[in-house]
């Protein structure tokens, strides 16, 4: 089932004393088929972290529709839209806050399991899970997240997230903030995830190289609108 | 915690030693009566009071309701500063307009004359006190607690926790409380003191509670008794210095934690 | 100009809360609302009683008697002091030279020397006079004001007899004025000045944190210019916020510094109305502090809006 | 050409508490006239500690051996009077994070003006003509309107392009650019290389240019240098590095770029509080030997360019 949005807009009120209309979003229409990468490039305030935002669930639109197994999710039943948030997970950029930092990994990972209904007697077997995923030493697992590196806090995430077996996994620039050898690793883990499974990606960047990388199709945006929609080769 | 801390931190154990059992510390019951206006001596080593009262027993004695009013009042104040900080800044919209507008309101009213015309019309009361220095000074603590969620709720771990599925009431209390903490409990010692200054004053102008002993009370009756006017200084000197050295010991405590302002010498 | 258009509705919001609660305290509370109105130990008699009855109006509902409060309170008119048989307003208006006189000068000496204390405390932490500054301000913003003044009072004018016991002259030249008032001034500039310090060493630390005194340092500038022409402006906004927030803090702190020199401002006034329960005053010295809290707020946005581009241009 | 700068053994280390972080560990270079350098290497690898080493910006608390010869003078021997007025004048710096090295509460006219006024005896209105000009070079058509804007009021790359402006106002002899493009858009980080290669073409300027990004080291570089875990590991001429890079770090680096297949360098970098023995780099090394783990390889020529590894030279 594809993840859809269709022309989207959205605006903000700018302006602390004089409010005044914003047009972030200007009509975007969208479509992600499953196992798909699209990669979504734009410069900052072209409006793709809205988009990626929007996609979600973590902002509305102002207008347009967002479609999941063909219905809207803004229209969704409280225990539908639930089912939703799961199966569209997101990864962000900045690693430095990726995770809680007054959690030790092991709590972050635990609370993630909890929440998905794993008992106390499962909690080691999901973070053992979890851990292999990302490729990590459980060494990491009492050290809080400022006693470990940018690239290993982005594998945890990236883990994290993963948990839920999610459909969509939309990444906000998850590799600007690294070195281009950890962004290589992170890279490469992503491919691997993605190939085992058959997860849709919106991997946002604004870096050239690493969307033609990654991505089948790539979509640049300016402005609040789509300006190409083409294949990464050229 | 830095060396001053650490000194803060031993001073405010002994108080609250002696918040919790004076007659460990205190020669007497601080309610016998002795001859009145006795020097010091090796009897009353802080001699006596127009009571007859030996006044280093009343001093131990009088540090519970000081400790008392200032904690149970900033617990009160940062609570209700917390909550409201935290709701702002995670719900935004109208909701954070409405109670920063109401914060900002609440700033501005001047928070001891409140509490004296309170304490005037309701009669002296510890809960007066406590309640109403509560309701009147969780202001800074929302305001900074806001501002820190402003910027905590955009960052990737409470976004992650709101893609993931976490409630609402989970992301406020499980992922952004803790992460105030370390802005919030310096605030949070600040108050104490405040607290216990603004009860010493209170008192001093005779609004204290009547039924206990305090160190503003002893203040007060020092100054009204005529203890300022003989030169009595065993009489006012201590329960001043009780005041000061316990405020500065939390307020050194609550220092020493605010990140960057950290006094002494560090790197 | 933006930030005070923004905010009037608070400050009247403010202003109006303060004035509801002086009209609702007496009639709410428990007791005799006559007696709250006109103070517990004011003998009047029973025609008077009738009198404030009829104008204000104390039979009709609450909402009418809200009306009436407001109209008077437009008309200057703060009530009557049965105690001290003599209007409100005009009690207070007397006493209230000496307070804002007193408060004024002991502003202005306590927040130049706290500022530059505090910014050459920020400046070199690891100095031993910083940490005098800084270690002495701890110590005194932790003393109750009015306890500095007994103990300034015993010390200056028992023990050296330097100056005079009361900080009142009831006649005499500048010079005596001076005489009398030059301790208080002290002791609360020092009360202010300690508060001052810490926020602005804070404020000047935050300061350094930033990138742009490195790079001001990076045009050539010495230290000591990085700290007059860019931290000191920077540092400075932050403390202007606080010290009008702080305007009620150092009118508490006065009025106890006067009841202990026995100075005739404000604060031997609620002294006096606290002790004889004389209601009218305390609510009407309530709501002029929180008119000058609420002055003092709006000068502070006026002067941040000056200094700051940001709040100036707006977004 | 003449030698302009001569770095001899520098090494600078941070003692905070137990821990002894070795920032930069006995680094040598020399940079003439005219040249552009640039120093790359990932999060940590000590490079913007050079920067800020040679500029003099250090906190105390920084411990720096080793020799910075500028013109002949020993940077670290002369008075520091000598050495600020050298900042801004002769040596321009640009630090990363432009919008916050730019004082929020001044115009950029303004803060431009301040390294002139500091430095020359010109009066107010000469130098604002002098900061037209330099606008005017840049670009902007109209540097009235830019003069009086606030940094919150420009982009991150505008922002940058003034900080550049105020660096090289003075046509100093060496400018030193720390991570001028971090942090900035794609579009923006174009017009700042614009920006550096006009420079490089107008005006006689020894560049040393600190930067992760490695396109933009190719596209700005005479020669470069690959830093890993404190010390040089790779230096010579830039075109020459990016045909065929020597050491397996550099090699690595460049493999691990999207554009030549991500394949990523196995483990991660070392911290600087606990170096490794031997070859720093020898854990991560897929042709490590024995003597790998044993000596410490030392910076030796290779054909055209510096290599630090036994490997490269037992072939």
């Amino acid at each position: 089932m594809p993840l859809a949005v269709e022309n989207i807009e959205k605006s903000y009120l700018r302006g602390h004393f004089r409010k005044v209309p914003f047009d972030v979003l200007k009509g975007v229409s969208l479509e992600i088929q499953e196992g798909e990468t699209v990669g979504l490039m734009g410069d900052s305030g072209s409006g793709k972290s809205t988009l990626a935002r929007i996609l979600a669930g973590l902002d509305r639109p102002t207008s347009g529709r967002i479609l999941y197994e063909g219905s809207d999710i803004h229209r969704m039943k409280r225990s539908e839209f639930r089912s939703y948030r799961r199966s569209v997970q997101m990864v962000f950029q900045d690693p430095a806050s990726a995770l809680n930092p007054m959690k030790t990994i092991s709590r972050s990972l635990e609370d993630v399991a909890r929440l998905a209904g794993v008992g106390s007697d499962g909690i080691e077997e999901a973070i053992r899970e979890m851990l292999a995923v990302g490729g990590l030493d459980p060494e990491v697992l009492r050290r809080y997240p400022d006693q470990i590196s940018g690239g290993q806090i982005q594998r945890i995430a990236l883990a994290r997230v993963l948990f839920h077996r999610p459909s969509y996994l939309i990444l906000d620039e998850p590799t600007s903030a690294l070195d281009v050898s950890v962004q290589a690793q992170i890279l490469q883990l992503l491919r691997t995830i993605q190939k085992e499974t058959g997860m849709g990606c919106l991997f946002i960047s604004h870096d050239e190289a690493v969307v033609r990388f990654i991505s089948d199709r790539v979509v640049r945006l300016a402005d609040g609108e789509i300006s190409s929609d083409e294949p990464p080769g050229i | 915690m830095n060396r001053a801390g650490l000194i803060g931190f031993a001073i405010l154990s002994i108080f609250f030693l002696m918040a919790v059992a004076p007659w460990i510390f205190a020669p007497y019951d601080p309610y016998i009566r002795f001859t009145p206006y006795a020097e010091p001596g090796t009897d009353h080593i802080l001699g006596t009071n127009d009571m007859g009262h030996d006044i280093l027993s009343e001093l131990i004695y009088s540090a519970r309701a000081s400790l008392f009013v200032g904690f149970v009042a900033a617990i009160l104040a940062t609570l209700l500063g917390v909550i409201i900080g935290i709701i702002a800044g995670y719900y935004r919209g109208w909701i954070e307009d409405l109670l920063m507008g109401v914060t900002d309101i609440f700033l501005m009213i001047p928070k001891i004359p409140m509490i004296i015309i309170i304490a005037a019309f309701l009669g002296s009361g510890i809960w007066v006190l406590i309640l109403v220095f509560g309701a009147f000074s969780w202001t800074a603590i929302a305001r900074i607690a806001r501002s820190k969620v402003l910027q905590i709720r955009e960052s990737g771990f409470v976004l992650s926790a709101r893609c993931l599925g976490f409630s609402n009431r989970f992301i406020m209390a499980r992922e952004i409380a803790p992460n105030l903490t370390h802005i919030v409990f310096p605030k949070f010692m600040l108050l104490a003191a405040s607290a216990m200054i603004t009860e010493a004053s209170i008192s001093f102008i005779g609004l204290g509670d009547p039924s206990m002993k305090s160190w503003g009370v002893m203040l007060s009756f020092a100054f009204t008794k005529g203890g300022l006017l003989n030169g009595m200084w065993w009489w006012y000197i201590p329960p001043g210095i009780a005041i000061s050295v316990c405020v500065m010991a939390i307020a050194l405590i609550g220092y020493s934690r605010e990140k960057g302002a950290d006094i002494g010498v560090r790197g | 100009m933006h930030a005070i258009i923004y905010r009037w509705p608070r400050y009247l919001i403010s202003l109006f809360l303060i004035i509801t609660l002086n009209f609702a305290l007496p009639r709410m509370m428990p007791g005799d609302p006559i007696a709250n109105l006109i103070g517990e130990s004011a003998y009047v008699s029973e025609a008077t009683i009738q009198e404030i009855t009829q104008s204000l109006g104390l039979d009709r509902p609450l909402h009418e008697q809200f009306t009436l409060y407001l109209q008077s309170l437009a008309s200057l008119d703060l009530g009557y002091s049965y105690l001290l048989h003599a209007e409100v307003s005009s009690i207070i208006i007397e006493r209230m030279i000496w307070t804002l006189g007193f408060v004024g000068i002991a502003t202005l000496i306590g927040v130049i020397l706290g500022v530059l204390l505090g910014a050459a405390a920020g400046m070199n932490r690891s100095q031993k006079s910083s940490q005098l500054w800084t270690y002495g301000s701890i110590a005194i913003s932790s003393t109750p004001p009015y306890f500095l003044g007994l103990i300034a009072l015993s010390i200056f004018s028992f023990h050296f007899g330097l100056f005079p016991l009361k900080g009142a002259p009831a006649t005499g030249g500048i010079l005596t004025w001076l005489h009398h008032l030059a301790l208080p001034i002290a002791v609360l500039a020092l009360f202010i000045a300690a508060r001052n310090c810490l926020i602005m060493r804070g404020s000047v630390i935050q300061e350094l944190h930033e990138h742009y005194p490195l790079y001001a340092k990076a045009k050539g500038l010495t230290d000591r210019m990085v700290l007059r022409r860019h931290i000191l402006k920077n540092a400075s906004l932050p403390v202007i916020t606080q010290i009008a927030l702080d305007i009620g803090f150092i009118f508490s702190g006065a009025l106890f510094i006067e009841i202990v020199f026995s100075m005739p401002g404000m604060g031997m006034l609620i002294y006096d109305a606290v002790l004889s329960r004389d209601y009218p005053i305390l609510e009407g010295c309530l709501l002029v502090i929180a008119i000058m809290v609420i002055l003092a707020n709006i000068a502070a946005d006026i002067l941040y809006g000056i200094i700051d581009p940001r709040i100036r241009r707006g977004e | 050409m003449s030698r302009l700068l001569d770095i001899k053994n520098l090494s600078v280390s941070f003692v905070s508490g137990e821990e002894t972080v070795r920032a930069v560990t006995d680094v040598s270079f020399d940079l003439c006239e005219d040249e552009v350098l640039t120093l790359v290497g990932e999060t940590g690898c000590g490079k913007s500690i050079i920067a800020h080493a040679i500029s003099g910006l250090l906190p105390p608390e920084a411990l720096v051996s080793g020799e910075i010869r500028y013109k002949e003078k020993d940077l670290q021997s002369i008075p520091e009077e000598e050495r600020v007025l050298l900042r801004g004048c002769e040596i321009g710096i640009v630090l990363q994070n432009p919008s916050r090295a730019l004082n929020p509460l001044y115009t950029i006219g303004h803060q431009i003006r301040e390294t002139i006024l500091r430095h020359t005896e010109k009066s107010k209105e000469e130098s604002n003509r002098m900061v037209a000009g330099a606008l005017r070079r840049m670009g902007f058509s109209d540097p009235g309107i830019e003069m009086k804007r606030y940094p919150f009021e420009s982009s991150g790359g505008m922002n940058q392009r003034f900080v550049i402006a105020s660096s090289t106002i003075l046509s100093p002899d060496l400018l030193i650019a720390d991570e001028p493009t971090t942090g900035l858009d794609r579009s923006r980080i174009q017009d700042v290389i614009t920006e550096f290669e006009r420079i490089m073409e107008e005006e006689e300027m020894a560049i040393i240019l600190i930067t992760h990004d490695l396109a933009v080291a190719r596209r700005l570089a005479d020669r470069i240098g690959i830093m890993y875990a404190g010390e040089v590991v790779e230096m010579g001429d830039a075109n020459r590095i990016f045909e065929e890079p020597y050491h397996p770090y550099t090699k690595g680096l460049f493999g691990s770029l999207p554009e030549n297949g991500c394949v990523p360098i196995p483990g991660v970098s070392p911290p600087m509080s606990r170096i490794v023995s031997g070859c720093r780099f020898h854990p991560r090394c897929g042709k490590r030997t024995a003597v790998c783990e044993r000596d410490h390889p030392q910076l030796g020529m290779i054909d055209d360019r510096y290599v630090r590894c036994h490997l490269c030279h037992s072939q």
